[in-house]
């Protein structure tokens, strides 16, 4: 394993020193419970949006904290999820009075760990928290019986979304159901060329050969649902964008948010050229794209591979969309 | 009869076991889930071996209960909920008993596996930790009604774990990480399932 | 070798096709010449910035081009300095009647390219140009009889301050006169944990064991000063800070611009424990850190591994790195 | 004698042999630089090949001129300029001059070799392509001296620059990518001494 770390265990709380210590105009870490903040803190009567997961996946959630997005991120250890303990204690920090919205990736260990957490604040404080779970993830089939889609790409795009919701004043009903509409309206694909190696693992987490890709992984180095020849990217973007659009059910003059999405370990390079591919297969389908957010956001530690999020977007989306925001991870307008 | 100290050496004996299995519990989440539960159990364990030393307990049910919350606390990911919920439920049924008897025990087991059924939504054959559970708690039953004795229906329950550990072999993943690999989850042992065995393979050593 | 990509021979052009297609607001791409200008075109009486070089470094240079930064960027091959005809282009075509400055990474093909194009474009049209020749890296020895160090990371921070020298209206001489001040107040050194592989090569270019890592690289996967047993963070760390703080003579009290560069690589999360383990070196060092930037700026394909680069920084070099600057790959205030 | 059709020829030969050679090129710039010296060079010389075909050239001097701006034009790095200004100061002394003899011949290599040293500063020794050239000059001054026809003094030039081309095997680099390596540019040949030593014998082959 090469990696630029310290002792494995220490992963998580050395990065978020780095964060705090880079970023100490927008943010303030609470490094015992490992939560990102505003520095600002809470704005009264603004909705509180706190999200979280497993480490691994950076800039989200902690680069995603600031004005115009979340308000807090607890950092679970690397790809897995945070515990009730952090979620409760965020939840109280960003109450500003108008209730909080929890931003969950739909991983069994997530929605579990933020359900007792919501069971436990309801019960202890009396804050009104409301959750979204984000599933968007179309390599899974979705069932009443299975643990459902996974929460990938569409998670960030919600984020930015419903945070600038947040920052005009809308309630938490408002927010949350915002939330669910920015859910439904978006899917996400990915692709793997390599594995990743959790740092206290020591090891990938699965082995690809030379002329090997793994499609439809998540963003936790799990396995994929097919492995395939490597193709060139051309037909790669057909195999991602393809599901998407017959999932998301698009059709010609739909507008959509474009998201090619970096993996971690894939430069920039390769990522402009599969959006270029990208935007060829929605020009063929009629699809036009109203914005477009081209890099690594939502990581799965260095692993190379991408994923492609499309997210029908209307005029009030795009407006929400193009609202000023200033976090690490993603900033304009401010 | 199981009293304080014995759930006390139960916990500090499976705090062992995972920290020697941590490696294959990782190994066998490696190849169906993301390579972490015995990572996520060797953390919550070594807090929960540290409890009896940092703190009395005026009860079994009141350390159960803390085993529960530092479970929570700690663990993360699916198995922390369930593993945590398993404990804090467990502890319900032995409220005022000091010295726990095959049928107090049972109870209590019962109360715990509703637990995880409760907060994971698991279903016989959904190749989880519930797999391991349900035959133990049949078997559990099943040698209690026999006539057998605590560590009897403790080894009876270890033993149906493991058969159905053991079976989770075959099953295509429903539940958690495991079920995004539809078929290719075939052919690999439930991870959860395994650390579950561990538990009553511990707990048929310790209690009683 | 894994890359998402068609035709090796095809990466530079299609990837700035899609460079095009996600940001048509702001760019505007010469395909032909393999520029990346500013969509809205020169402005009447600024100076002009032009940089370029080797593909496989993204986002530099193309993703700084847009207001504030730079005016436009020749794309080379990967690793392959671009050609005079490309400069030439670039600079007539951003000449806003107060000159162009070329700003050049210190390599040979580099150097000798720019020069050519700025030999051309004199006798040609007439275009008053200037040049800085960045050479920032600390792991190669300056000296009259060597190629001298290389240009690294200050290039950055460079195109950024004087780009906004520039947009103030500053003349070709200010600008130039600030760009080699800002050169000769930052120094760098990087190292990777792994090699990248150039895609018309096919395979890496050096081998690195899984022990291994290579101190003193510079940022076109040639293989660095030194080979050494991998180390824990905080020791490369400061195998990466010493040189560079005992080169630039920073003492107690002075402050800095600190900047931790990813290699392409190397996942975020590592990025921010390094940054960690930089600032707390600087405090040690009594070495104030006015502003940071932590990120993959300059890289080396998918290579893993990282670079510090510091530069002294006074008020102003503090208030020209505040001033807006709205490119693909870094912005704010805007 | 050298004509037009033997410049042409010239190129078109070497165009060859750097698309056989183009991997052992990239091979020795990986040792010691950045892989690509094959690649810059193969997409020059491709395009080099290709100016017989698309244009009519009304002499050698025109010719060569169009093949360094092609150069310069294509191939980047540190190679493109350099041999990109030795063609087009190869053509200066054979302006006018239809048939090249072996003297003409002579002052166009030496006029190419100065402008590779006007735009790369290189001295002997630095590990370069100019380690190839200047033993290759005085190789074919003195062959001229013993007098040699064209075929003899290229030959004797090719074999001189092979020699130099082998002697960069022990240099430190001290100018170009190489440089950056110090010690570790030991023990291995330059590629841009190695396309040049491919440039002359070529030459050697095609010219006269
Ligand atoms: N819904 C569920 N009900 C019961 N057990 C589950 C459920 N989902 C997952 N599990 C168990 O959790 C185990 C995985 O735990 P762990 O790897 O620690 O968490 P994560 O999957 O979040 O990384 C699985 O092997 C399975 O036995
Ligand atoms: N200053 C110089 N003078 C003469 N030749 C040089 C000089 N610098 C580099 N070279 C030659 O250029 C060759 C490298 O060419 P190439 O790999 O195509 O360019 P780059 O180094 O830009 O990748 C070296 O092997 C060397 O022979
Ligand atoms: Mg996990
Ligand atoms: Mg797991
Ligand atoms: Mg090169
Ligand atoms: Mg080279």
């Amino acid at each position: 394993m090469k990696k630029l770390i310290n002792d494995p265990a220490d992963v998580v709380s050395e990065a978020l020193l780095g964060m705090a210590a880079a970023h100490p105009d927008r943010l303030r870490v609470d490094h015992d419970h490992k939560i990102v903040y505003r520095a600002a803190g809470p704005r009264e009567g603004k909705v509180g949006l706190v999200s979280g997961g497993g480490s691994g996946h950076e800039p989200m959630h902690g680069g995603f904290v600031g004005t115009g997005m979340l308000d807090a991120a607890c950092a679970g250890e690397v790809f897995t999820s945070p515990v009730p303990d952090q979620m409760m204690a965020a939840t109280k920090a960003v109450d500003g009075g108008a209730g909080v919205l929890h931003i969950v990736k739909n991983y069994t260990g997530d929605v579990m760990n933020f359900e007792m957490a919501a069971e436990l604040a309801a019960a202890d404080a009396g804050t009104e928290v409301k959750s979204v779970v984000t599933d968007d993830d179309v390599a899974v089939q979705d069932s009443l019986y299975t643990a459902g889609r996974r929460g990938v790409g569409v998670t960030v795009l919600l984020e930015k979304i419903v945070g600038a919701a947040a920052e005009e004043g809308r309630s938490l009903q408002e927010c949350a159901d915002l939330a669910t509409q920015v859910n439904r309206a978006g899917r996400s694909m990915g692709m793997a060329l390599t594995s990743c190696t959790v740092p206290s693992a020591g090891r990938p987490t699965f082995d690809l050969a030379e002329d090997e890709m793994e499609i439809g992984i998540g963003i936790h180095g799990e396995p994929g649902r097919e492995r395939k020849p490597l193709a060139p990217a051309k037909d790669i973007a057909a195999m991602l964008v393809e599901p998407v659009l017959s999932d998301l059910g698009l059709s010609r003059g739909d507008g959509v948010i474009a998201f090619v999405n970096g993996m971690g370990g894939t430069p920039l390079i390769e990522l402009y050229l599969m959006y270029h591919e990208v935007s060829q297969l929605l020009e063929g389908a009629g699809v036009s794209v109203a914005r477009s957010l081209v890099g690594n956001y939502i990581t799965s530690l260095e692993m190379a591979g991408c994923s492609v999020t499309l997210l029908r977007a209307d005029d009030e989306t795009v407006r929400l969309w193009d609202a000023p925001v200033n976090t690490p991870g993603l900033r304009w307008g401010a | 009869m199981a009293d304080l100290q014995s759930f006390q050496g139960w916990m500090a004996d499976y705090a062992e076991v995972v920290k020697e299995q941590a490696d294959y519990l990782t190994d066998l989440d490696r190849a169906i889930g993301d390579a972490d539960h015995g990572i996520n159990m060797a953390r919550g364990t070594v807090k929960v071996a540290a409890l009896a030393e940092a703190e009395d307990f005026a009860s079994s049910e009141a350390y159960l209960k803390k085993v529960g919350m530092t479970l929570v606390s700690t663990v993360g990911g699916a198995s922390g909920p369930l593993y945590g919920t398993f404990f804090l439920r467990l502890a319900g049924p032995l409220a005022g008993v000091a010295d726990a008897g095959v049928e107090e025990v049972g109870a209590a087991l019962r109360a715990g596996v509703d637990g995880i059924l409760a907060r994971g939504k698991a279903e016989l054959e959904d190749k989880t930790m519930y797999d391991a559970w349900a035959p133990a708690l049949d078997a559990y039953a099943t040698a209690t009604a026999d006539g057998a004795d605590l560590r009897g229906a403790l080894e009876a329950a270890a033993a149906a774990s493991a058969r159905g550990r053991d079976d989770t072999l075959d099953l295509v993943a429903r539940k958690g990480r495991a079920s995004y690999l539809g078929e290719r989850s075939r052919g690999h042992i439930d991870p959860g399932a395994t650390s579950t065995t561990l538990l009553l393979e511990s707990a048929a050593r310790t209690l009683a």
